[in-house]
């Protein structure tokens, strides 16, 4: 199954957001790594590759960000990976792409299928 | 300065206490146009670099590769990938060579801001620390034929005056390109931190 | 100055988003309004209707929300108020609609222009 | 029963208890295509209304207005907003009318639909509590002529094959339908809350 890791400035954020997706994927890691060490905001690189690492499965672990140094956070987490093909960052929006990732996961849906279906989130119906 | 791994910590013990220095210029910047904390950011980043400097290693490129890594680690902001990305490359450009020349300072500073926009996609003219680095790079190679010292002179200058040209200019990556229009009229904070950093390196180096 | 709403299923979710838009926003009242009472997951309509209160300085408020159910609370509590012009529910990506709709308040932008500014946010770059 | 207010709040306490007897029910049904809470909320949503009803008014209209006002604030989840709005549609229909009709049931059904509707923006065939309430409209409609017991039982009889009808259908609207395809195969837990509380009522009246 695919793991998740949600790259946040704000720690509360990420695990908030972490509850709310899930909520409709019991069986999905989803591993929350936002903001740094002493409470402030920002991202943690190293929390980030921690995530990273407990999201795998076997199967491959999707990233979603909240802002643009959050992206690079996280690709940098991803390039320094052994094996930096089980994992990927994926451009979308944060919340909804998250929780339509955590579903696709949930439902068994691989590497690119989760991508998807994070990608093609739009605001919310 | 030497021109060894011992003359590369002197000059990264320099740039700490410059970034120490210029903390709340930097923070300020950062607030008009950012979050604020672009100041608070390097020095957590160069306070951890300060702690690291005297194991380091036997190579400049050894000593950056150190210098990379604890910035990707304690940086929390945008800067942390992308001056941790520059000394990353910057450090694989060098190798082991043991000695810093003109012409491999040249090219690793040429790295450095390749890996720059490789890791933020941002173009000259988007008022970010590329619009510092990028003449930087230029500059340098045109002093290539000189010392490291000289090099780096060059390379300085040309950072602080890329650095005050992104004044007018309206932000189009990072933070301050959500304020649009309003990002016009500031100085970009990375822009002015890349310049003081090479400013600090050339000051070593002289 | 426009106020802004944010209508999550999690607290925390709201919480740390309050904080990340407020960052660039140090003027704006963002008003959370996540979860129940009783800390479970869900949205809370007397929560959402009190902050919609708090949020108004005067000149508007606009909500965003995370999920289709939150939507439907903030769009009763807006229908709910004395005069309903005086605030907007809109249809933006929770995260970046909210930092971009923040940024904009801070600038002095209308009810208008936050909404715009909320809609255009796509994913971050 | 009376169709007095009165007789609108023993049909209330009835629906209470109907939703605290299918509570877990509704949360497996929830479950299997949602969050795993319908039941939790509807409960928590009709504890709170019980709470109210001593004293919650003197026509059908003013009962329904507490209810709707009650399940607003305390449901928590989509059937707050929307069955919320519901009851207050119809109460707004019933106005300060002393007893109900069975012409009046049917206006207020209508009202209570077209609430939903205007609400949560779900057509028939959703898979959403819409396809449990637009039949039951319709038989309503059709027994409009008969008694207020003989109105609700066609509506509840309705909504019971509405929501048995919603267990092929991909969701559409709803959490559900971030579940696409796979929601198939499931009935709608809304739909099946709506058949129960048509059901109370219904039974309530005869
Ligand atoms: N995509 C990018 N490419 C190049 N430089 C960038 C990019 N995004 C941000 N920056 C630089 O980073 C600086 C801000 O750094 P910092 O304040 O540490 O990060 P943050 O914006 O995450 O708070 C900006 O002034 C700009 O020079
Ligand atoms: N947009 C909508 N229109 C009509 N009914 C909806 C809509 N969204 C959800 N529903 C109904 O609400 C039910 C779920 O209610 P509930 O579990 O209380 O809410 P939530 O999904 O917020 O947890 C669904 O089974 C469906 O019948
Ligand atoms: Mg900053
Ligand atoms: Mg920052
Ligand atoms: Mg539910
Ligand atoms: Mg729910």
């Amino acid at each position: 199954m695919i793991g998740l890791v949600l790259v946040s400035h704000s720690a509360k954020l990420a695990e908030g957001l972490a509850e709310l997706a899930g909520q409709m994927a019991p069986d999905v890691r989803i591993l929350p790594a936002g903001g740094l060490l002493d409470g402030t905001l920002g991202t943690d690189f190293d929390a980030v590759s921690a995530a990273l690492d407990r999201a795998d499965a076997g199967d491959g672990v999707v990233l979603l960000y909240d802002l643009g140094s959050a992206k690079m956070t996280a690709d940098l987490a991803v390039e320094m990976l052994g094996d930096p093909s089980r994992a990927a960052v994926v451009d979308a929006p944060f919340v909804e792409g998250a929780v339509a990732a955590a579903v696709a996961a949930q439902g068994g849906g691989d590497l690119d299928a989760v991508l998807t279906a994070a990608v093609s989130a739009g605001a919310p119906d | 300065m030497s021109c060894d791994a011992a003359g590369v910590v002197a000059a990264l013990r320099s740039a700490a206490e410059v970034v120490e220095a210029h903390r709340d210029e930097l923070v300020t910047l950062d607030r008009e146009i950012g979050d604020g904390d672009h100041g608070e950011n390097l020095k957590r980043g160069f306070t951890a670099v300060l702690s690291k400097l005297d194991n380091a290693g036997d190579t400049p490129g050894a000593v950056l590769k150190v210098v990379a890594s604890t910035l990707i680690s304690t940086v929390g902001g945008a800067a942390g990938p992308l001056y941790g990305t520059a000394f990353l490359r910057a450090a694989a450009k060098l190798g082991t060579e043991p000695e810093l020349t003109a012409s491999s300072v040249v090219d690793a500073l040429a790295a450095a801001l390749e890996g720059v926009v490789a890791r933020g996609k941002a173009e000259v003219g988007d008022k970010t620390m590329v619009d510092a680095l990028t003449p930087a790079v230029a500059a340098a190679r045109d002093a290539a034929g000189s010392s490291v010292a000289e090099v780096l002179r060059a390379a300085a200058d040309a950072a602080g005056k890329g650095a005050e040209d992104t004044v007018p200019l309206v932000a189009r990556k990072g933070r301050a390109s959500y304020l649009g229009e309003r990002s016009a009229g500031h100085m970009d904070p990375g822009a002015r931190s890349t310049a003081l950093l090479l400013r600090a390196f050339a000051d070593a180096a002289s």
